[in-house]
């Protein structure tokens, strides 16, 4: 059988719970962005434009979306026959079952998929993040420096260096140290959570570090540190352009504004690197003579009669006369009554808007309304596991 | 449950539309802002749970082959049944068919194979929303040998004098087939048949030398059959013209047209296609259009159709058109009753006007 | 959203130990039979071809093997855009998450998986026996005879009916008792596990049963009697026609011999009712000059310079110069070296026989070898759980 | 890495295969138990990592449709890139370009978006296992134009009358390539080209008036361009007549022949059908022959190839025959040096019997 170079291995577990109702269903990475698409439409589309065409999804928490929106992968042109996407929910052997404990044990505990393959390297995602990566330049670099791990890192904002994970380089760019959220950084370069490890390397280190018994078996926790303290060679692999992590509400509202500006630094209208998504037959949208749309990303099945102003609407959304979007993020099937004023909002998919609502405060920098089933809720800082 | 197979007979459908058929078939013509003319005939089937599905083409029907894969935008890329395109490729010094029926008889095997009690056959230029079990309910009440479809349509417009007329009783049996110029019963080119019957008809045609199966295997037997007629109720268009094309368009900027075509339960399936939602500018005004996909609209837009891809520049007017796939309109152009095909280029500041009943049309991967 | 009229719940969870080694790393549907398939293309297949177009297959124990079989269901023409096959493993929700404790909890999990396809009918299956069925015929009869549970009966010879779970039925054909193992059977319908039920009625079942604390949550120790009890509406559907469960390494081997017949019971070439499979694209059988070949079924990609009598040989297999084959059902890829012998044995895939072995006893009803990696076991009957 | 686009162009085959191309291309005809011709040529691509391939059809390319599908059976029914048939369907009046040039002209879309740096053009006739990288690699290293790619043969068949010769220095540089009945370098029909330079010799041939243009735009331009001559050691059969064709299936009951075209590590795929093990009843006798899933053989079969589906009655006698998909041979009947093709059926009891050199062939679905 055919090897594969680099099998990645994209961690889908996370509940998300800074997100609130809006993972109450679903996974994290499942959640809408952009009009269109879910956030694993992401690292997915990276992974075929990158050449890489066997990706393993690690799943956990809620996983009937995200199953059924995977399918097969012929979204992503992953419906490969050796290879391709296959999902990965914990299971039961003959010595008994666990749910994944952690980042590096859901790898750990997918050891034997990942043998089939014979792969050389393996590419560690999240399915958090909303990027463009080109993950063929970095593994290039990864097998120019012959490194045991490479870590995506992110140029930060040195005020800003203490909220991630700061890799501290030498002058070759090899990392001699990790911090995670620093008080004090010496560096502003940030993990990305994306990593790549010699397979045979990184087995090694999963089969001892299942064996500990303190160990909360997570790459970042566990697993990075121990190849720090065999001084295994890491690199930090630089990457330059958009990234986001929208693990709140405010951080996915925010990525949705910036789509809008003329010449928005993620370009998805880029034919040269497409963002894959699943697509939803629906007719083309249609804008009535009384509507008013400017500043805006619409999707197909969508009718607008009424204004739309600085907002991104998914598809099948329904805006009735002299209703106003504003500065808000409409997802899918949403029905919107007559005379609503909808202001700096996250609207999740399905609700009904009845006639004459407003919903969200329409003064600057004010919350984010999340609007779900159960009624709105304003955004504020919480502190959540993730 | 009764089975029904369908083909989709492009034999006898000229390519009338000008400029929009010099390199496809009538039936591969972009309509509606996403979809292709045989779209709907293919989704009418498949919602009418009709799992296969031959298409009879003789000409420009490769960008027909591009489009409709295996069928894969229906669920029709099947192991057993589902799309077939079948141009005439035979090649037998014995075979005495003529004209489309060379098309059922060399097809033979399609239509034997197929798992299907009935044989629903269908052109691609009736544009409508039909669910076929209905018809096939119908027919079978009837006790019906042939069930034709026709639209009672309220105002004759210029594509209906190409199109055939029914004359029928008032139990819904047909008297006649014509040309009638005053008849307001269209005949939407489409049937249903018994399998078996068809086969026998279909021999008995060849053996009489005929060309044309339905003009002369059934219209010209009408008195020795019983042929039904199903009236169709829904959102109709013919398209058989440039004009038909461009008016039949642009009645679907009415919301009920519209609806009355495109229905959640049984929708209208394309080819997908991978775009980023439409991108509507700052400086962006639209109304009442459709738009599609992939577009990023900086300028003024009114009563026009947008498919996939389409860039509309700072300052452009766009009224009354109709703009096919990944055309780029520069800064500053007027257009007006102009139809646009795929891939072409209007340079910034130039204006192209047309005649609302005769739109000004521009072949594809022009640039001007 | 179109709605399914009957969608098919598949039971593959099973370990399936009484097929000792070869259900080592796989779990029990995924099983070889017949010189090409695995047990699950036989409920599959009969899906297909009832026109039943949804099926969740339910997994738990090492499902890797058998996710990666199913994939996308093409092979079965199972790959559909709405429904098609989804391959259902426990999952975790917001409030934890639980192995499955029994059928019916299997079913009771993905009622969620069920509800989004409204179905009426749910039909229930399992992935344990080799048989070809019109679930349509059956569904027919469900719904003529307004039944809230339909299950398929087989007629069994009476001396056997005490082995069985025994349907006691009324003149009519409903179900009056339900006997497991009787040890003085009062009819000899047995059941096939074959059950059709109205879907609104089940859940409710299911969801009663998930609260009763000794409840073990299965079909047949806790529902079916349920229903009796309530005096539900249960009809006996009676199959007739081959059907065999091959839960022990004798009838696994015994349902294979029954292949080589000339006019098999069970007949693989029909074309208007096919067992579809995963078919390896390797090149046409070779027979050699040196082979002897009768009553036998053998798969693309074989080399045979031996020879082969009444045995059942599956892709990918060498059989050497005087080797001999008798009686025997050799799996995937075995290489079986120069004058080898083997009699009376399944040989697991992969195996390497070396030049000269012999294995399994030539002896008329005398035991049935497994061969597998870890060395041949001899086949007797085991008291083992399922 | 470099990227290879694929051109499958089969407009100068010739249909040699007297009743087997009466209803298929040469590329179409069923080889080897389970393949057709062309599997070897798409597989090889397949195996080099040649996602985007181009098959330039004329003629009779019915059966190529229905077998390639979208590629599916090589993975490459892909969103991006893929298997494409390309039949003649151009309508372009002020299209100057003739013979296989029109291929080119009229496909210069698929040469330009295919996401690759290289060209490999090959026919289906020359049935090998070749890796094309290999073959890029050694393009490099020679800092070729082109690469023509060429078999030593040990003996010369009447097949190889027909094939170009190489005329080669000890560089490999290719002097002339010409018709030398003498030469063992038989021209295996496969180039590979970089693909901005062949681009250019497109236009100037089409310029000059060409209309073939590996020979008036390569071997006609021999001296002002480098021309690399790869050499393939592995199996290799040139099918171009019925004998070559009988010949050479034949060829692969031998296992070395057999090892060499069918590898693990590159394997020749095919459509899947779904078929059951192939039956060998009580009183069956079969030996040195390739035997496809579906068989059931009651008779005596030896030197001969069985296809899928053949059922072999009771005291049937089959040598040295090739009998093609779902043929029924009735009991008793004897077959030697015949190919029979698909779906006939032989009554029980006759006799057919051909010349090793002149096998009897028997046309599809044939009741004799």
């Amino acid at each position: 059988m055919k090897q594969k170079e680099c099998v990645a291995m994209l961690l889908a577990g996370g509940q998300g719970t800074r997100l609130k109702s809006l993972t109450k269903q679903i996974a994290k990475p499942a959640v809408y962005f952009g009009g269109k698409y879910r956030i694993i439409d992401f690292p997915l589309s990276n992974c075929t434009n990158s050449g890489i065409d066997t990706v393993g999804v690690l799943t956990q928490y809620e996983p009937l979306i995200l199953n059924d929106y995977i399918g097969i992968g012929s979204s992503w042109d992953l419906d490969r026959k050796f290879g391709g996407v296959s999902v990965l929910p914990p299971y039961m052997q003959a010595d008994g079952g666990d749910w994944y404990t952690g980042t590096a044990n859901a790898i750990y505990r997918n050891i034997k998929f990942l043998n089939q393959y014979e792969p050389e390297h393996v590419l560690i995602l999240s399915g958090d993040h909303i990027y463009k990566m080109d993950y063929e330049e970095m593994l290039d670099y990864h097998k120019a420096t012959e490194a045991d791990a490479t870590i995506s890192v992110l140029e930060v904002p040195w005020e800003d260096a203490s909220r991630f994970g700061i890799m501290n380089t030498n002058e070759s760019g090899r990392i001699v140290d990790f911090d995670e959220k620093p008080a004090y950084p010496l560096n502003n370069l940030a993990s990305m959570g994306v990593y790549i490890f010699k397979w045979d390397v990184l087995k090694q280190y999963l089969i001892e570090d299942e064996q500990k018994p303190n160990s909360s078996h997570d790459f970042g926790k566990d697993i990075i540190p121990a190849f720090l303290n065999d001084d295994r060679r890491m690199m930090a692999y630089t990457f330059k352009g958009y990234w986001k992590d929208v693990g709140t509400v405010d951080s996915l509202w925010e990525a949705n504004m910036d789509l809008l500006s003329e010449n928005p630094e993620l370009n998805l209208n880029d034919y040269s690197w497409q963002i894959y998504s699943k697509n939803p037959n629906q007719p083309a949208q249609y804008i009535a003579p009384t509507a008013h749309v400017r500043n805006a990303l619409i999707n197909e099945g969508c009718r607008v009669h009424g204004t739309v102003d600085t907002s991104v609407i998914f598809y099948g959304v329904h805006i009735e006369d002299s209703a106003l979007v504003k500065d808000s993020v409409i997802m899918p099937n949403v029905k919107i009554g007559k005379n609503v004023k909808i202001y700096r909002s996250l609207i999740a998919e399905g609700s009904v808007i009845e006639d004459n609502t407003v919903i969200g405060n329409p003064e600057p920098d004010s919350d984010i309304t999340l609007h779900a089933e159960e009624g709105s809720v304003m955004a504020t800082n919480y502190a959540v596991t993730n | 449950m009764d089975r029904i197979a369908g083909i989709i007979n492009l034999d006898h459908e000229q390519d009338l539309l000008d400029e929009l058929t010099y390199f496809r078939c009538g039936a591969a013509v972009p309509f509606a802002g996403r979809y292709r003319m045989i779209d709907f005939a293919i989704s009418n089937m498949a919602n009418s749970r009709i799992e296969s599905i031959a298409v009879f083409a003789r000409r420009k029907y490769r960008s027909l082959m591009d489009h409709l894969e295996q069928g894969k935008a229906w669920d029709l890329d099947r192991r057993s049944g589902g799309l077939f395109i079948l141009p005439p490729d035979w090649n037998d010094p014995t075979d005495m068919s003529r004209g489309d029926l060379q098309h059922f008889h060399n097809n033979m095997d399609f239509i034997q194979r197929a798992r299907a009690d009935y044989i629903l056959v269908s052109g691609s230029q009736n544009i409508c929303n039909i669910n076929f079990q209905d018809v096939l309910q119908e027919h079978k009440e009837a006790n019906a040998d042939v069930t034709v479809i026709y639209k009672e349509v309220d105002e004759l417009y210029p594509e209906h004098r190409l199109a055939h007329k029914l004359d029928i009783d008032e139990q819904n049996e047909v008297l006649d087939i014509n040309n009638d110029q005053k008849s307001t019963k269209v005949y939407m080119d489409m049937y249903l048949i018994e399998k078996n019957f068809m086969n026998k008809l279909i021999e008995e045609s060849i053996a009489h030398g005929h060309s044309h199966f339905f003009l002369e295997g059934i219209k010209g037997r009408l008195q020795e059959m019983r042929v039904h007629a199903y009236e169709y109720k829904g959102t109709h268009a013919l398209v058989n013209s440039v004009e038909s094309y461009f008016r039949n368009s642009r009645k679907l900027l009415n919301r009920e047209e519209h609806d009355g075509l495109f229905k959640e339960d049984s929708p209208i399936l394309t080819k997908v296609k991978n775009e980023a939602p439409a991108k509507y500018l700052q400086d962006s005004d639209v109304k009442n259009t459709l738009v599609a996909n992939g577009c990023v609209v900086h300028g003024h837009v009114e009563d026009s159709i947008l498919f996939r891809g389409v860039k509309i520049g700072k300052g452009a007017v766009i009224k009354n058109s109709i703009i096919m796939q990944r055309c780029e309109i520069e800064d500053n152009a007027v257009l007006e009753n102009v139809i646009i095909d795929k891939d072409c280029k209007i340079t910034g500041g130039r204006t192209f006007i047309g005649a609302p009943e005769k739109p000004y049309v521009l072949a594809k991967r022009k640039s001007m």
